[in-house]
């Protein structure tokens, strides 16, 4: 029996949660997330490389709200959501008991944000290289060319909103692109409507993206969406010094500011 | 289906010189929605807004637009107009064709074409415009007074005069403020003291007066009408309703070596002390950071007379919080520190003082019993020499501007020395003579023929010390500029003021309901001080004639739907972190037991200004402004790119 | 050749730039007409997706001009504004549209002659760039009468 | 019509394609986009993906985009005027490629836009539309198309059907009237077949899981189960992927894109999926939380399609559990429906 599964079953057992999100083995070599509440379920936990996915979202979810005093598996990123969401008034401290896996196996606790932060700020919260990679590639292109390389992207977005639904940062209960007075956003999957969603989308992400990647991820077009707000990571940490997700009581980028701010374009 | 009326004025030839006034009414008249539109040589005349108002009853306008000058000019007179024809005011709305189209381009047609295309704009916004209406906010009827010198006291008296509570809050143990240091006053000389000491009793004995000395002012919040101050009431480790002002305490205090402030550090007071004889309230305070028991912990000397036992070494600062609908500053001023004239020597050489120290050692009441005798060695100054514009009109000081008082109380000075030290010779480098002002002229010439000042017009470069005596160098402009020395006993440098400016957070932008009175503002002598007091006092007895304020309700605010949305707001609150008057508050929707089911931004709409940062910065459009909703400003944008 | 005439919009709080380019008018320095003035009360309510939908009904330029820092009438609303033009000009840039195309401005009630240099230098570089083609390919107009814009 | 068989040579596809496009035909095949195969149209072989399994999104939207216009108006001071789109300005297009699923997906379209009224934009799109459909070589195990009365070979739906019997040779079924048409224009291209090919033995191999029947009246019964619903779309995180690769899923919204002079009216793709598919106006949602909407999505293929049209709505394609971001298998939710013991 694994440790997880004995850490979940005495969590369970002693109440100190009603449900806990894990992973489970699911379709075709897929790992899929499990809302465990039973001894049935807690044996149907596992824990491996490919576990990557950020179960934070579901801790928005009416229905697994419901579910009474949660526990989650967290890594890194899901940690930075859960300080971000925080901050956001959205996860109270106490709330969510977080178990984090760490790289050789072994699991920390975590009963309260204070231990979160401490623990975040030893951590590498960086994108990774093919990533920054993919960024740089990006960059190094002419602004044509980045237009014609996502207006192509985007072109094979289908407004299903995976996307927003698999962003642990997506809570709204109504996001800009469902307001309809007025309609900022063309409901149409068009090429306007497209660029425009997904424009709005990584703005709004600015500065509270943790780079999970799930917006990728979940994407069934293959859209490489995460690089619009990988991409804006490095200049808001360097002309802000501002970084989503390490403190639960952190001050957003964009609603606080600097008298002395840098900029090099207003005239 | 909308009635819009479209006004083209002509402003004269303003306007209708480069754009063609009846071609855009033609045209904007048939746009969809418009009813009604015609130009007219002046719209703001009287015969321009009947046209206007008879419009609106005759074509039954459920909207206004004026094309005319800037809605910075005109904006309330045709909203006023549309409120008396019955429309609400703001369905009307202005395009600015002239300061922004008429004005700065040349008569052709895409001069025309752009007014048309900003009348345009407004049609199709004033079709998405709310009838709104003002919003009302009570009035607290208390003024708070901050500063009780002569302005603070002229202000709270006037205010308190017409019936209204005032809450006066003084940083010093005592009011009075600088005008109890001064000795005569200028052009009458009457003794300062004799005018001003009634005057304090008065405040102190006001029943609409409360009075808070040794206190500052720590925070304020809110909005005209409904301030919150937070006042710092210092310790004055004193038990004021037991102390009867017998002053056994302040004889026996053996700390008894400390600068007197009230002297401009020309005598010495003890650690507990009343600032001067005449203080109101005349009881001491215990300066901690001099007293012996607060420095070593021994002596309690001052407890051990005490009489009636008013000593209170444990009593801790104390703050308060009053409810205000007023502010009148009158913080007053502060003697340029000295670092600002090295080359005069001040604050380097004993015998380099300022006007307000001259003060001093002219006042019957001051450390040397009016007696004229330089601070260095006591002797009394043969020579003295008056700098005046010492720091003003002088760019490398900052100050350009001129102190205007200093050549009325130079004069003054002059001429009390003379009458002290017959024998003596008073020197005035000057600029100008600026003696505008009743009698002021004559005070003048007065200090220079009947007392035989001498005036230089010029500058002083220079003073330093040889061989006891004081050399000032200069110039005589008036004698082609030749260089001057005069071997002085003692320099007075008419020394500009620093203003003190309120600062006050967070409505130092916006300071509705916050009046300024007296020198705080700009350099004022005692006569134009209490005027300005006397018209801040107005201001705010004139505000609280009023149970209710109206405002203009171009606000923000959330939007609200039924259960179990509520509203679309998700409660990230980041709207409260950049909006800067903390009008956004949390609300909290119950369940019927009472347990939180969601938590809210409502805008408090007697804080919010307007600004619409929030409306920018909500994810979830939840947060929308009156006045510059999103419907409004995305339809001026396809109207506007849309011909 | 006709010239071409860039429609260009220009977004300003009503307390620095919009008086400003009253001023402007008052003192009658001329500036070219291309440009039409939006009224916001603070640089900080203008919202970034206002900017996508000045270029999507056919803007060829942006001017968004406000007070300068320290002088906002609301004390901070231009910080903010600052801030989120910072930002969104990065993903802007990204995106590949064209951030030469916005002109940010800080313009006081007092400089009417800046309003005027403002507004002539956008309309020139607009002039020199040329229609915003990209942007027009996807435009709300192409939505009307378009054969088989629909049909895939 | 009886079935004609045929055989078309592999190396002859190129020129299909050339006489197509030579007759003006817009061709509608998959193209490898990256990871993800669209279905578009094209102009040659070479760009047709005829190896991929199948393409990520169904081929319904040649007969239902994704964005269609079906109105413009223009407002006038005098009122509104309209200028609707003509269903039928649409042209004769050759869908080629398609699987199977995607040929007989079309069986459940065309019983929902044919119910009165008629769905003319629809139907007309699908009217002129001629299906050549390729069976299925392989599988994986997302498949269930046996289970839902489908399978790799099926041609229901298709107006041909191509499978590969041999590294150079294609079986060619014509299957119906309009296929006929259309294999007239390349008969040349065409040899007879012999009437001994079992067209089974080149087919892949797709295991029945579960019995549909079953199903169906056990999803008829279960609209109560609230347990049932909430467990399995406890993981559902509300997109509409699963919708919008299906190829039998209609929904549709309309919604108006219009300036301060004109607009047009859009019919767009809308999924159950979305919390906001039925909120109305007041703020009430009568499908408030995920576990009601991913009961509509299964009751309404399962129980209503079946009661009302006579069609189940799923094609066991597949494509929603590949393209769900969270592991929605589909296949599995419905064999456990299936194995239920409804109280």
């Amino acid at each position: 029996m694994s440790d997880l599964i004995k850490k979940v079953t005495a969590l369970l057992n002693d109440k100190t949660i009603n449900a806990f999100i894990g992973y489970e083995k699911g379709s075709a070599n897929r790992i899929r997330a499990i809302f465990v509440r039973t001894e049935d379920q807690v044996q149907k936990l596992i824990l491996n490389a490919s576990c990557t996915q950020n179960l934070t979202g579901y801790l928005m979810k009416h229905e697994v709200k419901k579910l009474g005093k949660l526990g989650i598996l967290a890594n890194v990123a899901a940690l930075r959501s859960i300080m971000q969401l925080a901050s956001e008034f959205q996860i109270k401290d106490g709330e969510v008991y977080v178990l984090f896996a760490n790289a050789d196996g072994s699991l920390t606790e975590f009963t309260d944000f204070k231990s979160i932060e401490t623990f975040l700020q030893t951590t590498d919260t960086g994108i990774k290289s093919e990533e920054q990679e993919m960024i740089a590639k990006l960059e190094a292109m002419t602004v044509n060319e980045r237009w014609l390389f996502w207006n192509k992207e985007f072109e094979k977005c289908i407004k299903c909103y995976a996307c927003r639904a698999a962003c642990p940062m997506c809570y709204c209960h109504r996001c800009t692109t469902d307001v309809n007075q007025p309609q900022w956003i063309p409901v149409a999957s068009h090429e306007l409507g497209n660029l425009d969603y997904h424009l709005m989308r990584a703005m709004h992400l600015a500065g509270r993206c943790v780079n999970c990647g799930e917006c990728a991820t979940a994407c069934p077009m293959d859209i490489p969406l995460n690089l619009l707000t990988y991409q804006l990571i490095s200049p808001i940490k360097a002309t802000f010094d501002a970084t989503a997700g390490m403190k639960a009581d952190a001050m957003y980028a964009l609603s606080t500011y600097k008298p002395d701010d840098k900029e090099n374009f207003i005239i | 289906m909308s009635r819009i009326g479209v006004f083209v004025c002509h402003c004269g030839e303003n306007i209708s010189a480069t754009v063609n006034c009846e071609k855009v009414a033609k045209i904007t008249g048939e746009l969809k929605g418009v009813e009604f539109a015609t130009d007219y040589k002046y719209m703001c005349s009287d015969p321009g807004q009947t046209l206007l108002k008879e419009a609106i009853k005759e074509h039954k306008l459920d909207g206004v637009v004026v094309a005319a000058c800037s809605p910075r000019m005109h904006e309330p007179t045709f909203r006023k107009a549309c409120a008396e024809a019955g429309l609400n005011p703001f369905l009307c709305e202005m395009s600015n064709i002239r300061e922004h189209c008429s004005w700065v381009h040349p008569k052709d047609d895409l001069t025309t074409e752009k007014a048309q295309d900003l009348v345009r704009v407004m049609v199709e916004k004033v079709k998405k415009n709310k009838a709104l209406n003002s919003i009302k906010v009570p009035v607290t009827k208390t003024a708070l007074v901050v500063g009780g010198g002569i302005a603070g006291i002229q202000a709270a008296l006037d205010i308190a005069n017409c019936g209204h509570k005032v809450i006066m809050v003084e940083r010093q143990p005592s009011i009075g403020g600088h005008m109890s240091q001064l000795s005569e006053t200028f052009p009458t000389l009457d003794c300062s003291q004799c005018i001003l000491t009634p005057r304090m009793v008065e405040v102190a004995q006001h029943p609409n007066i409360t009075l808070h000395t040794y206190s500052e002012v720590e925070s304020v919040d809110g909005f005209i009408g409904n301030f919150k101050v937070k006042i710092r009431k210092k310790s004055k480790s004193l038990d004021e309703h037991l102390c009867t002002g017998c002053g056994l305490c302040t004889t026996k205090c053996p700390q008894k070596k400390i600068p007197n402030e009230f002297e401009r550090g020309l005598g010495f007071r003890p650690a507990i002390y009343v600032p001067f004889p005449q203080a109101v309230p005349n009881k001491p305070v215990i300066d901690r950071e001099h007293c012996t028991y607060y420095i070593k912990g021994k002596c309690k000397v001052c407890e051990i007379v005490c009489p009636t036992k008013a000593i209170r070494f444990d009593q801790e600062d104390e703050v308060i919080d009053v409810a205000v609908g007023a502010i009148v500053m009158a913080t007053g001023f502060d003697v340029l520190k000295t670092d600002y004239f090295p080359e005069y020597g001040y604050g380097k050489y004993a015998d380099v003082i300022d006007g307000l120290a001259f003060e001093r050692l002219a006042s019957a009441s001051g450390p040397t019993q009016g007696e004229i005798r330089r601070p260095s060695d006591g002797q009394i100054p043969k020579k003295i020499v008056f700098v005046a514009c010492a720091g003003s009109r002088d760019p490398a000081k900052g100050i350009e501007y001129c102190s205007k008082i200093c050549c009325m109380y130079t004069a003054k000075h002059a001429m009390l020395y003379k009458h002290k030290v017959h024998d003596g010779i008073p020197y005035v480098f000057y600029m100008d003579i600026r003696a505008g002002g009743k009698n002021y002229e004559e005070f003048v010439r007065r200090t220079i023929v009947e007392d035989e000042t001498q005036y230089i017009r010029g500058r002083v470069s220079t003073i330093y010390e040889k061989n006891g005596k004081l050399i000032v160098k200069g110039a005589d402009t008036l004698m082609g500029g030749i260089p001057i020395e005069i071997e002085a006993d003692m320099v007075v440098l008419a020394t500009f003021f620093a203003e003190a400016h309120p600062k006050l957070k967070p409505v130092e932008t916006n300071t509705a309901g916050i009046f300024l009175a007296g020198a705080c503002q700009a350099p004022k002598d005692i006569p134009e001080s209490v005027a300005a007091a006397s018209g801040a006092a107005v201001k705010v007895a004139a505000l609280f004639s009023n149970d209710e304020l109206t405002r203009d309700p171009l606000v923000a605010v959330v939007n609200r739907s039924a259960p179990p949305v509520y509203s679309q707001c998700v409660g990230c609150f980041l709207c409260q972190s950049v909006c800067p008057y903390q009008a956004i508050e949390r609300e909290e929707i119950k369940n019927r037991n009472g347990e939180v089911i969601k938590t809210l931004a409502r805008v408090n709409e007697g804080l919010c200004q307007g600004c619409g940062t929030c409306v920018a910065l909500c994810r979830t459009k939840a947060i929308d402004i009156h006045g510059y909703s999103n419907q409004q400003v995305y339809t001026e944008i396809m109207a506007l790119l849309n011909d | 050749m006709q010239e071409f005439e860039p429609k260009i919009v220009a977004f300003v709080c009503n307390w620095c730039t919009y008086a400003g380019a009253d001023l402007t008018g008052t003192s009658r320095i001329k500036y070219s007409a291309n440009v039409k003035i939006i009224r916001f009360p603070c640089t900080g309510r203008i919202d970034f997706m206002i900017l996508m939908k000045a270029f999507e009904n056919g803007a060829d330029g942006i001017i968004v001009s406000g007070c300068h820092p320290n002088d906002c009438h609301y004390s901070t609303g231009n910080f903010h504004a600052r801030r989120r033009w910072i930002v969104f000009r990065n993903l802007l840039n990204f995106t590949g549209i064209d951030t030469e195309r916005i002109q940010f401005s800080w313009v006081s009630a007092a400089e009417g002659f800046k309003w005027a240099d403002v507004v002539n230098n956008t309309v020139k570089k607009i002039k020199e760039i040329g229609p915003y083609e990209n942007y027009n390919k996807i435009a709300v107009s192409t939505l009307f009468n378009e054969e088989g814009a629909t049909n895939e | 019509m009886e079935k004609q068989l045929k055989i078309l040579k592999y190396s002859d596809l190129s020129k299909l394609i050339e006489k197509f496009r030579s007759q003006g035909y817009p061709v509608l095949a998959p193209v490898r986009k990256g990871k993800v195969v669209e279905i578009e149209q094209v102009q040659s072989l070479d760009e047709i993906a005829l190896d991929v399994l199948l393409s990520t999104q169904s081929a319904k939207k040649a007969a239902f985009p994704k964005v269609e216009k079906v109105l413009e108006y223009t407002l006038e001071k005098s009122g509104t005027k309209q200028f609707p789109v003509d269903p039928a300005d649409y042209k004769e297009t050759i869908l080629f490629g398609v699987r199977p699923c995607d040929a007989s997906g079309f069986k459940s379209l065309d019983a929902i836009f044919g119910e009165e009224p008629k769905d003319q934009f629809y139907l007309e799109k699908k009217g002129k539309s001629t299906i050549i459909s390729f069976s299925c070589p392989v599988a994986d195990e997302y498949c269930f198309c046996t289970s839902v009365g489908g399978g790799p070979g099926n041609t229901a739906g298709s107006d041909l059907q191509f499978t590969g019997i041999s590294k150079e040779e294609i079986l060619v079924e014509i299957l119906t009237e309009k296929g006929e048409k259309l294999a007239a224009t390349f008969a040349d291209l065409l040899t007879d077949a012999g009437k001994d090919i079992d067209k089974s033995k080149f087919l892949a191999d797709v295991k029945v899981v579960f019995d549909v029947d079953g199903v169906v009246e056990k999803t008829t019964a279960s609209f109560n189960n609230t347990a049932l619903w909430l467990e399995q779309s406890l993981r559902c995180i509300g997109c509409g992927a699963c919708a919008f690769v299906c190829p039998t899923c209609a929904c549709f919204d309309f919604q108006d894109e219009q300036n301060t002079k004109k607009g047009v009216r859009l019919r767009l793709w809308d999924s159950c999926g979305f919390s906001l598919f039925t909120l109305h106006t007041s703020g009430h949602n009568p499908r408030e939380v995920q576990s009601q909407r991913w009961r509509q999505r299964i009751m309404h293929k399962f129980a209503y399609m079946p009661e009302q049209l006579h069609v189940v709505g799923c094609e066991g394609c597949g494509r929603c559990s590949r393209a769900c971001p969270v592991d929605m298998n589909i296949k599995e939710h419905l064999t456990a429906i299936g194995e239920k013991v409804i109280v």
